[in-house]
């Protein structure tokens, strides 16, 4: 039993994936000797040798084409990019083909690969270094899009995540890195990465949210307790395909609904959970659906990005609008 | 001022167009029976492509790209390759890929709308078509790269055309087998254009073999039009990646006899003139040529080969029409090993829609 | 006086513009003596020359950033990509770069630049022909995402476009380039780029939707209202930034809403309007909420392709629920 | 066989790294104010470096990337362009963009996190600091392609590193340029890394210079820490692209003596040895030691430069510390050209909640 940051259990799932099983691979840039920018492969290179952890050139439109063929080989590439910026070539081969190998051949060659990459503000970054662009995977068919919130989860969704047989693209809230510490198991178990994870119960209003943001949600929650409204948060984690049966059925309970994150508001998968509670969760809903996410704006760069991600104040204001229907 | 680097590209040709021979004889040459699969490969595909383009106009097939002129690029790259190597098409390499054993009948599935065609039941390994010109180059790298890992004597070979040669890919792509020495050989066939784009108008690069420079890996150009030459030239590029010598770009300068595909007319934007000059040049009449003036190929051959190719193509034709298409419900079969929970209510509603 | 296709009047939206603004540039694979794989370019080379309409190299990575530069320099281009299938590898200009140089360099530099592409399936294309992924686009702040339905709105749309002092993707329903004429009058009159069009009142239920898909909706008002169910059709049209107070003003009349594309269901841009009425349109909603749209699969290629679109008789099936509702 | 293009790289060097001439002098060196103009724009860079690196050490700027030891490149190449040329700069070319007429404000106002820092009051035109490696390299193309279209004898330069020859995007701006022979200068400041990659396992490439030949146009290798040769071999390139030449790529061979950013830890993946051993090649020292062997330098000179250099930076700090951040709202305010009606709500909901 271990304390770890969410990095260091990043690492520990990469560890133990590359030790369980020969086939799996690590790749990006500055993997290798350097461990990685935010060092979440830290000392794999001398553990598991320069064929297991493979320090790319600078091109990012290749990664994801090099693991389809290595996938399609038997290999499962954990290909990381740098920063969610700078992931966006990678769109093409994830949509043209990872996301469609298995289904074009009719399952004679698949792509069990994974796509890790840290995503979000609030670290002080460079421009280009504080994007939430999970909308772009979650639109996509025929993938996993995952985002853990805390050290276990991610050790467990990033561990389930290599093992899965199809694509994965896991993003890593990067301003959770390093926050705080969780007792992490290395026993190898995984997650599911097909159901949400509830973090808090309570019957007065369903807070819904992912990655970074349930910081600041969970947070909230908090501070409503202690003003007698009691908030279930519910972490979706695995945004693609999405559980949205354990949504549905906390709403049913609390008729109630905020969902939170960091990503620009229009456009965000955001509206995805929203669209399922207006189709399913109608006849149960007492009040709008809210959404506190990031604005529809470029994220500014870092004097001003605190005002851009959603606040516990924000999230508090909505959820006391939202309790304020009968 | 020093000179710190120097490079020169080569030109390869065995046989003039009149099926003459010419410069140094290649090994190949001492295996008669080689040339005659070579010869009867590029028929077979010429015969398939005349029937797939007539399919289309009338109704029974899609948009299709014929190879016409260009069959000894592709034909020849799959001879060259071991069948435990790895053929990563573009969408105009039916020649290899039949060579490699993919059936017609699978080509004319995938290019009539059914995804059965890129199961194929011959090369289990080998990459489907790809339609995103260039995206392929990537996945090439990473199977040479997994038999590198592996440490397998076998080899990747990636095909495209000269419009690739612009894609960024495709250069991020042999810079990395470059890097990785890995066993991984690109082919392009340069066959003068790019749908209405012609070469000149690609890139200013005086060849597109010299791509191989900016990333650091030999290149050369071969005719294009020359079975003997090209199976010359790739094979020892081949053999040369299998032995760790790591990869090769080949261009082999070709002609697109045709239009771009049956949905293009090129008579918009090139001179029929160019194109009748360039029948001339066109490769499957040379080698019989040259066959015939060896007397390795008699007439009779010859018109037994265009009857056993016009019967194999029919019976093709003939299973593909009768094959009824899937049932819809199948666009859900792979999409993930498992149908995740999720999705379950949408192929259900699919399949209930449909059944009803 | 003229009736043209929807093709016919993109080339004559893009001919008009060229020859009132020397600024307009026309670029892309074939636009030049081949006139664009669909004739969108066709005779635009021989009239305003080379320098006007220029065929590229097949470098699609490139384009948009090459827009960029000269956006920045006050050009106007506009860039074709031939099919939707191949403008993935923009995405990374399109948001790191176009959508982002005006705030960035605080109005210094600016992008006013358009970027078109044929989506959508139907016509029995290849692999990699039929996506339509307009809710990629749809997701990236500082752009705008429009998609005509008809030919005078493609005229008119476009011209705004090309007009619009930001960069805009301009997305064509190409299994409606040539299905049906309408009148279009080449008077340079642009149409606004944030407003939806009614294309049909009634007061039983709202029909939301865009492109390609607007057909099959509109014919199934037309058979409903056989049934005496009368539908407003609601053509989305600008799909980023979204006109959500058309769609609401007409679900606060009617209480029930339908919404239709051809884009796979999850993280479609259904989603984004089904989470405004859960919102804000929440207190009017007399039934939940439905989407019609394509399944969350690989559009199949040509055999099935017609069972993956949204067909009348799944949107007919979908009011019928919705009306169902007291 | 026959040989249908050939290649070669050439390097050039003016001063070795003592600061004693070598080969054939450049007619630059007949300007000593030019060069002195090199000298001190060279000094001021590092300077500002220091400081700024000083500032993100104590909390008051963000991640900044040094340009210790390769002053020269970006400042020489700067130096060759006119005033109404375009630079198009990598996150690494403070001393081009000083030397352009950025002002270190808007520089330190970058780094520390204020879009305001790329609204240059002086060189309106250059684009603003690129930090997705490479992807400024098509803009350039675009700014050259404006340039050709409009008839103007104007340039563009474009900046990188190393690890952006890697890009596809580069590749594909080089190739275009080359096509539509365009008035743009491809600079490639090689300073040996990319981050923890060393040149070496970037491509295999001999040099990267040669990564022109795949593009179809020219390319050469400079000294990167000779500020004469560079300014020379840039200069001719630029000039050559302003009349019609054609674009060209220049590699510059220097040396990363810092970290790669204030985030980074050079010692994890590199030898000090090898950084002391650099360090006697660097550029300020070597064109100090021609112009002091020259006696058109003294040490008063350096002095006065040194105090002057210092007051600037200090003058420019204090201005940049002052400075208020905008108003949250302002993320709104150049979204676009006018703040569409659906955004409208949410600015206003920002502003209600910080003005509250
Ligand atoms: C990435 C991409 N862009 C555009 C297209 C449309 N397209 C299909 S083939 C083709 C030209 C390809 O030229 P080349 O690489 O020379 O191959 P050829 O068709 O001549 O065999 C184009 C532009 C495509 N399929 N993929
Ligand atoms: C597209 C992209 N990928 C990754 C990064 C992260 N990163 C920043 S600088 C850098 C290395 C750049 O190396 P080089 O091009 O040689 O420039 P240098 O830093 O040496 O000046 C990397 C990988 C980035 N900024 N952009
Ligand atoms: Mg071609
Ligand atoms: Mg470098």
């Amino acid at each position: 039993m271990n304390a770890l940051t969410l990095v260091e259990a990043v690492r520990l799932a990469l560890a133990r994936a590359l030790a369980d099983d020969e086939q799996v691979l690590v790749l990006g840039e500055d993997v290798g000797l350097d461990g990685g920018v935010f060092r979440a492969t830290e000392g794999l290179l001398e553990r598991f040798g320069k064929d297991r952890v493979v320090d790319t050139p600078l091109s990012e439109s290749l990664f994801v084409g090099l693991a389809v063929g290595l996938g399609a080989q038997g290999f499962r590439p954990v290909v990381e990019y740098q920063f969610m910026g700078f992931i966006y070539p990678a769109i093409d081969q994830v949509l043209n083909h990872a996301a469609r190998l298995r289904n074009r051949t009719r399952g004679r060659l698949t792509c069990p690969i994974v796509v890790r990459a840290p995503y979000g503000a609030g670290i002080h970054a460079p421009e280009h270094h504080s994007e939430s662009m999970e909308a772009l995977f979650a639109a996509i068919p025929g993938i996993r899009v995952v985002i853990p919130s805390s050290p276990a989860k991610a050790y467990g969704l990033l561990l389930a995540a290599i093992r899965d047989p199809d694509p994965v693209v896991f993003l890593e809230p990067k301003r959770l890195y390093r926050v705080a510490k969780e007792t992490v198991d290395d026993d190898g178990e995984s997650l599911p990465l097909d159901r949400c994870f509830r973090l808090r119960e309570g019957d007065d209003v369903t807070l819904v949210s992912w990655g970074a943001s349930t910081k600041e949600t969970l947070a909230a929650a908090e501070r409503l307790a202690g003003d007698g409204i009691e908030a279930t948060v519910i972490d979706v984690a695995t945004l693609k395909p999405m559980d949205m049966e354990t949504i549905l059925a906390s709403v049913e309970q609390t008729g109630r609904c905020v969902i939170v994150h960091e990503a620009p508001l229009s456009g965000g998968v955001g509206g995805e959970i929203a669209a399922g509670l207006a189709d399913r969760g109608l006849v149960h809903l007492l009040a709008p659906v809210r959404r506190v996410a990031g604005y529809d704006t470029v994220v500014p760069l870092a004097r001003l990005e605190a005002h851009y991600m959603p606040s516990e104040a924000r999230i508090i204001e909505e959820v006391r609008k939202v309790m304020a229907y009968q | 001022m020093t000179e710190v680097a120097a490079f020169r590209i080569k030109y390869y040709r065995c046989l003039d167009p009149n099926g003459a021979l010419v410069g140094p004889l290649p090994d190949l040459l001492e295996e008669p029976a080689a040339l005659i699969d070579l010869y009867r490969a590029m028929v077979l595909t010429r015969s398939f492509d005349a029937k797939a383009v007539a399919l289309q106009r009338t109704g029974r097939l899609g948009t299709f790209a014929s190879s016409l002129g260009q069959e000894a690029v592709s034909v020849a790259a799959a001879a060259a390759l071991a069948g435990e190597d790895v053929l990563v098409p573009s969408f105009r390499d039916q020649g290899g890929q039949l060579l490699r054993g993919v059936s017609m009948e699978e080509l004319l599935l995938y290019w009539g709308g059914d995804e059965r065609g890129s199961d194929f039941a011959g090369p289990r390994e080998d990459f489907p078509i790809c339609v995103p010109v260039g995206t392929h180059a990537p996945h090439a790298a990473g199977v040479a790269f997994a038999f590198k890992l592996r440490g397998e004597a076998r080899v990747a070979l990636c095909l495209f055309g000269d419009g690739a040669t612009s894609r960024g890919d495709v250069y991020e792509a042999m810079n990395f087998a470059a890097l990785q020495q890995l066993p991984l050989v690109f082919v392009v066939n340069n066959n003068q254009w790019a749908i209405s784009v012609p070469r000149a108008r690609q890139t200013a690069a005086e060849t597109l073999a010299q791509k191989a420079v900016g990333a650091g890996m030999p290149g050369c150009q071969v005719d294009g039009n020359d079975a003997i030459a090209l199976r010359q030239v790739i094979g020892e590029a081949v053999e040369r990646a299998r032995s760790g010598g790591g990869p090769a770009l080949i261009e082999a300068l070709s002609y697109r006899l045709s239009d771009h595909t049956t949905a293009d007319d090129a008579r918009r934007y090139r001179d029929d003139a160019e194109v009748t000059a360039r029948w001339k040049e066109e490769p499957i009449g040379r080698l019989r040529d040259y066959l015939v003036g060896k007397s390795q190929w008699t007439k009779e051959d010859e018109e037994k080969l265009l009857a056993d190719c016009a019967a194999k193509v029919d019976a093709a034709v003939e299973r593909y029409l009768a094959m009824a298409p899937m049932p819809p419900g199948a666009m859900f079969d792979h999409l993930y090993q498992d149908l995740p929970a999720a999705l379950r209510p949408q192929r259900d509603a699919l399949e209930g829609e449909t059944n009803s």
